[in-house]
């Protein structure tokens, strides 16, 4: 491993009324990395939680596996070498995100898969935490994606439903447009018709809001709005988009990821839509619903947990900025074109492809260093 | 296949290392992302070039006289030919470039990467123009690729990564990443995003 | 409040260990019975010694003879004997002689009535000669011999004079403190100055923390009858820098203009003492501070002064883990309490166990705060790496030479490495290849 | 034969193990070609070296990009009359083998005989053919499920790898599996030739 910094060990002896030694500076940040990772990881735990209520044991199930897969990948390929690095947490991150980006009716094979090969090809090959350059979590579930598209990708019924497997709002709606004459239909419109059950709760709440507030405006919500928006519909187990953002906005406001990349990636990600969401469809110009694309799915959780991973994303501001639009237009091309997955995924690993280019572009050398290395 | 179509597929979906595995090399890493650029150039021209001279071959010469069996001699010779002419005109117009690159004559006249091109093209029975578009295209995968690759690798340089895999291994095994994310851009996205 | 517009970059705001109270006075530390006086206190070689154990010393009597251009005088602080005349180590690792005095005898000049000297009629290079008996060093931390940069080589004209008013560290409030108690000395110390150098354009930089004081200084700057803005920069950690100053005021890039003199308002009373008071340099203002101390304050101590001894005087207690001689970001850790302070003792602090722990170092995640928080637009994060695989050639050329080990980077570095450190050996094992 | 030179053998033919079968194909390719190469290449030198005027450079690449070219020619017209679908499925990889085994045959020192350069050809084909079949065996196992090899008799030709071959790692399969695994051949190469290094320079620097 590295070399040691030049501190003498605490427990050097020293008489022991003398003070100890140290290196200057003699104060540090109070936030740590360690305690950075596991503030995120904790802050997954809601939406865990609403996963678990909605789809039952099978998503303990998943994610207890891919967790589990993550830390057995993680000390077989440290504790040979003697040294212990779960108490970094990143092994326990990556396993959690895995399991919440799948859906509960995966067979246990997926998420197992889709961890040991995140910790070990993508992570430890590289010499571990903080030398991988691509997303562990997310480049884990593309290889699970690719080896079995179909299992991947099993949704079952959440709470309230008839039990059995079922469509998430997005394979509704790209079957839908597979056959041809309903190019017209709205998402929810096609959700609707793929027989989804919508809960009570949802029929309740938008019926008042459409009496009470946007019949006199002549508007009206759709049927099915509210638990889209929740997440209850089946899908990836941590899919409830309030959940995750809640989540979200307690990492932000205690600055363990900055807002620059996951704003402009969502950002950029609803523009494109808004423009040209429609002509995917077959609506025209600027009649797509980023909505209902930004909610189901895993964006949401990719833009908070996956995009800003340190590690994986660009050191400088204006990388930031640079990748933060390109996610946002991978993932709308491979959403609304592409069949890997729903493209949140795919995006993620894509732009960590691109992101070691983008250090070296866009961090500028002091004037008195001339072109080096790079 | 329709001219944008060629393009992408050559680049993106067909990418000449990624997918075809084409030009993986322990000894061609670039050094810098200004030699990979210059590399990226020279190759670049050099299959534009081998790929149209290719499928004028094939579907003036060999296709009409019966010569298939000559055909991989044929598009050998080819092909070092037009890196000998390259190489000389490079040393004589931009020998920075050149320089820069640090590809020997040897190297890119038995380029398994340029050599792949002008196959594949010939054998995917693409006219002249097509032919240009697909060297220019996976010239383009190519060149985007090796820079990320590069990029990667100097990123890597500083880093205590296992001893056993430092150097090429991990080169494979990020080209292997790299490799299953570019999958994200298959047929069916080619299919549906010029489909409509 | 209107900000020069070329401020640093980067930079860190720390929580600042439990600091003096501002605005409240300096107190003069109780005379030491005995002075350890090192004999090099400034940049350059030790001086020589011109005493010898058993000889009776003069309060301000010279004691060290400056050997070679950059080095300094050093003047007995307190009246007595010479008890001894050894080898000795500081706590920066040079060695050099140190001079024992055991108070005794009479005291000529403190406590006496002052005689104020008029200097306008004298001469530069008298002036310079004032300066340079006093054995006056840059009071700032640099302890670069005073006169060598009033000294302005005919020809070249210097562009600016900045006096600095904000403290160099953190959670240090000497500057800040002179400021309030000494404007009059320090207006004149930059009259001198100013005189000497005849600058293009004389300012005086505050600190956002003494910015009520702005009228005041503006007032006794007409009443002597010179040309000299004040201005007030943000007290944010490393505004206080020499070059960082001299570019928020000029605009120009740090270091880019060799022609600008800066010099610290506590150098500048140390100037006015030894011109007008004709009086040596032999004590300063330092903050003693720390968690652990229960009357943290801004001292007035004799050069030679025992550690222990101001600790104690600032209610030191037993939970003092680790003491600094220094700022909280670039102090040096010290293991014997013993030690003297010298010229250029900026303070003391005095951590707890929660400070002195040394955290444990993690992988670098490539956050990039060590970026953003670097007031030289480096990468810290690739330069440490370069530097701990052994090219610190290759770090050289991607910007090591400007790290001025500031210590921003370690601030910020949620893995808590050491950065600023081992940039620093970086440099060290650099100048050490180039010189082989 | 050095560890950089078996990759940089391996890395073109690397793309021909999706299946045991391709596998040996290939290794057959590059086996007989860089062998009779070597050996035309070896007597030409001799006899040209004998005249003054040894042919140098480009004309030099020139001639052995023609020997090997003419070879793998024939090889693929072999293997089209054998087994058309092997040929086939060779795809533009066949052809490539022209270019490969030279690559190969240019890093080589010269041999002091024909008999010794020959068995250098021989010993490398030999190991990249090894190299090549381990990769296959892992890729198709796991990445298929199966094993194919000739039909013998009552032997259909595919051994089946157990319950793989219903939920295969399809991802081993694609390109990015042929990387994956030449990288970690590689490693472990590498790990091994380190190792010796090490042991050897035992005696001389305890460390």
């Amino acid at each position: 491993m590295s070399a040691p910094p030049p501190v003498p060990p605490a427990d050097a002896p020293r008489p022991s009324s003398a003070p100890r030694p140290g290196v200057a500076p003699h104060l540090r940040v109070a936030m740590s990395s360690k305690r950075m990772t596991w503030l995120a990881a904790a802050s997954l735990v809601p939406a865990l939680g609403l996963g678990v209520a909605l789809y039952g044991v099978p998503a303990l199930m998943v994610t207890g596996a891919s967790l589990l897969c993550a830390l057995a990948a993680e000390l077989a390929t440290t504790l040979p070498w003697r040294r212990f690095t779960l108490a970094d947490g990143s092994a326990a991150l990556t396993g959690l995100i895995i399991g919440l980006v799948l859906p509960a009716g995966a067979p246990l094979y997926v998420p197992a898969a889709a961890s040991a090969f995140g910790i070990l090809v993508i992570k430890q090959s590289f010499g571990g935490l903080g030398r991988n350059w691509m997303n562990p979590a997310m480049g884990g579930v593309v290889f699970a994606t690719l080896s079995w598209p179909g299992a991947a990708s099993w949704s079952i019924a959440p709470l309230g439903w008839p039990a059995g497997a079922a469509l998430t709002p997005l394979q509704a709606l790209r079957a839908a447009l597979s056959m041809p004459g309903s190019h017209q239909a709205t998402p929810l419109a096609v959700l609707e018709k793929a027989g989804y059950s919508f809960s009570g709760l949802d029929s309740g709440v938008v019926g008042w809001i459409n009496t009470h507030l946007l019949s006199p405006a002549g508007l009206a919500l759709r049927q099915g709005t509210l638990d889209v928006f929740i997440g209850h519909v089946p899908g990836a187990i941590g899919a409830s988009a309030p959940l995750l953002a809640l989540g979200a906005a307690y990492l932000l406001h205690r600055r363990v990821i900055r807002w620059q990349l996951p704003v402009i990636y969502l950002g950029s990600f609803v523009v494109l839509s808004l423009v040209f969401g429609g002509l995917a469809s077959g609506q025209g110009w600027s009649a797509g619903g980023p909505g209902f694309h930004l909610l189901s799915g895993n964006l949401v959780l990719a833009a908070f947990y996956a995009a800003p991973d340190p590690v994986t994303s660009p050191l400088t501001g204006t990388g930031k900025w640079i990748l933060g639009v390109v996610l946002g237009a991978l993932t709308f091309l491979l959403r609304y074109f592409g069949s890997l997955g729903d493209g949140a995924a795919a995006a993620i690993v894509l732009g960590n492809c691109l992101t070691p280019l983008l250090d070296l572009w866009t961090f500028r050398r002091p004037e008195a260093a001339s072109r080096g290395a790079a | 296949m329709s001219w944008e179509a060629t393009l992408l597929t050559f680049a993106l979906i067909d990418n000449v290392i990624l997918s075809r595995l084409l030009g993986v090399d322990p000894y061609g890493m670039p050094g810098s992302l200004r030699s990979a650029a210059a590399a990226g150039g020279l190759f670049t021209i050099l299959m534009a070039a081998s790929a149209v001279a290719g499928s004028v071959l094939e579907t003036q010469v060999l296709a009409p006289f019966g010569l298939e069996a000559l055909r991989t001699p044929a598009f050998v010779l080819l092909v070092a030919a037009f890196a000998a002419a390259l190489h000389g005109l490079a040393a004589r117009r931009a020998p920075a470039m050149l320089e820069e690159a640090g590809v020997s004559l040897g190297r890119t006249a038995t380029s398994t990467a340029v050599l792949g091109v002008v196959l594949i093209a010939s054998r995917g029975g693409l006219d002249a123009g097509r032919a240009l578009l697909a060297g220019l295209g996976a010239g383009a995968g190519f060149f985007l690729v090796t820079s990320m690759m590069t990029a990667i690798r100097l990123r890597l340089e500083v880093e205590p990564v296992p001893r056993a895999l430092r150097g090429f291994p991990l080169q494979l095994v990020t080209a292997a990443l790299m490799a299953y994310a570019f999958l994200a851009f298959d047929r069916g996205f080619l299919a549906r995003f010029l489909g409509r | 409040m209107m900000y020069p517009t070329k401020l640093l970059k980067g930079g860190i705001d720390p929580p600042s260990v439990t600091t003096v109270p501002p605005g409240s006075a300096i107190v003069n530390a109780a005379l030491p019975s005995r002075a350890l006086i090192p004999l090099l206190q400034h940049a350059g070689a030790p001086a020589r010694c011109l005493v010898k154990p058993g000889d009776l010393v003069r309060e301000g009597m010279i004691i060290g003879r400056a050997e070679g251009l950059r080095s300094a005088h050093v003047h007995a602080s307190i009246p007595g004997v010479v008890r001894e005349v050894r080898p000795f180590t500081l706590p920066t690792g040079e060695s050099c002689e140190a001079v024992t005095i055991e108070l005794g005898g009479s005291f000529e000049t403190s406590g006496k009535p002052t005689v104020r000297r008029a200097w306008d009629g004298l001469h530069r290079a008298d002036l310079l000669q004032k300066i340079r008996a006093a054995g006056v060093v840059g009071l700032g931390g640099e302890s670069l011999p005073t006169h060598l940069k009033l000294a302005a080589d005919a020809g070249r004209a210097v562009s600016l004079l900045a006096a600095n008013g904000l403290d160099c560290e953190p959670s240090l409030s000497v500057d800040a403190a002179l400021l309030r108690q000494k404007p009059a000395e320090i207006v004149e110390g930059l009259r001198i100055c100013q005189s000497l150098l005849s600058p293009r354009r004389t300012v005086l930089a505050l600190g956002d923390h003494s910015e009520e004081l702005v009228g005041e200084f503006e007032r006794l700057i007409d009443r002597c009858g010179m040309t000299a803005e004040v201005l007030v920069l943000p007290a944010r950690y490393p505004q206080g820098h020499e070059q960082l100053v001299a570019s928020a005021i000029s605009g120009t890039p740090p270091g880019a203009d060799p022609t600008v003199t800066v010099l610290n308002v506590a150098t500048l009373l140390a100037v006015f003492d030894a011109v007008v008071l004709e009086r040596p340099l032999i004590e300063r203002v330092m903050t003693v501070t720390g968690s652990t101390l229960s009357r943290p304050q801004n001292l007035k101590v004799r050069l030679g002064a025992r550690v222990g001894d101001l600790l104690e005087e600032c209610g030191g207690q037993p939970a003092t883990q680790k003491v600094v001689m220094g700022g909280p970001m670039r102090g040096v850790s010290v293991q014997s309490l013993d030690l003297p302070v010298t010229k250029g003792t900026l303070g003391i602090l005095a951590l707890g166990a929660s400070e002195a722990r040394a955290p444990a170092e993690l992988p670098c995640i490539r956050c990039g705060a060590c970026i953003e928080a670097c007031p030289w637009g480096l990468a810290p994060t690739r330069l440490f790496k370069l530097v701990r695989i052994g090219k610190a050639t290759a770090a050289f050329r991607e910007g090591l030479s400007r790290c001025t080990e500031c210590g921003c980077c370690s601030y910020v570095c949620p893995s808590r490495i050491p950065l600023s450190s081992i940039l620093g050996q970086g440099k060290l094992r650099h100048s050490r290849e180039a010189t082989r | 034969m050095s560890t950089g030179l078996l990759l940089l053998s391996l890395c073109p033919a690397i793309a021909m193990t999706d299946t045991v079968i391709h596998s040996l194909w290939m290794s057959a390719g590059v086996i007989l070609v860089s062998l009779l190469s070597t050996i035309a290449r070896d007597v030409l030198d001799r006899s040209s070296a004998s005249t003054a005027t040894s042919p140098k450079g480009a004309v030099r690449l020139l001639r052995a990009l023609l020997i090997s070219s003419v070879l793998t020619a024939a090889f693929e017209a072999g293997l089209l009359a054998v087994s058309p679908t092997a040929s086939a499925s060779m795809g533009i990889y066949s052809p490539l083998i022209a270019v490969n085994v030279l690559v190969i045959a240019d890093r080589q020192p010269a041999a002091r005989s024909l008999a010794r350069s020959a068995s250098g050809a021989l010993g490398r084909g030999l190991a990249v053919s090894a190299s090549l079949l381990v990769v296959a065996i892992f890729r198709e196992a796991l990445g298929a499920g199966t094993i194919t090899l000739f039909p013998a008799g009552a032997f259909r030709g595919t051994i089946i790898v157990g319950p793989l071959v219903d939920q295969p790692v399809r991802a081993l399969g694609l390109a990015g599996g042929a990387l994956l695994c030449l990288g970690y051949l590689a490693g472990a190469l590498q790990a091994i030739a380190t190792r010796r290094a090490s042991a050897a320079s035992e005696g001389e620097k305890p460390r």
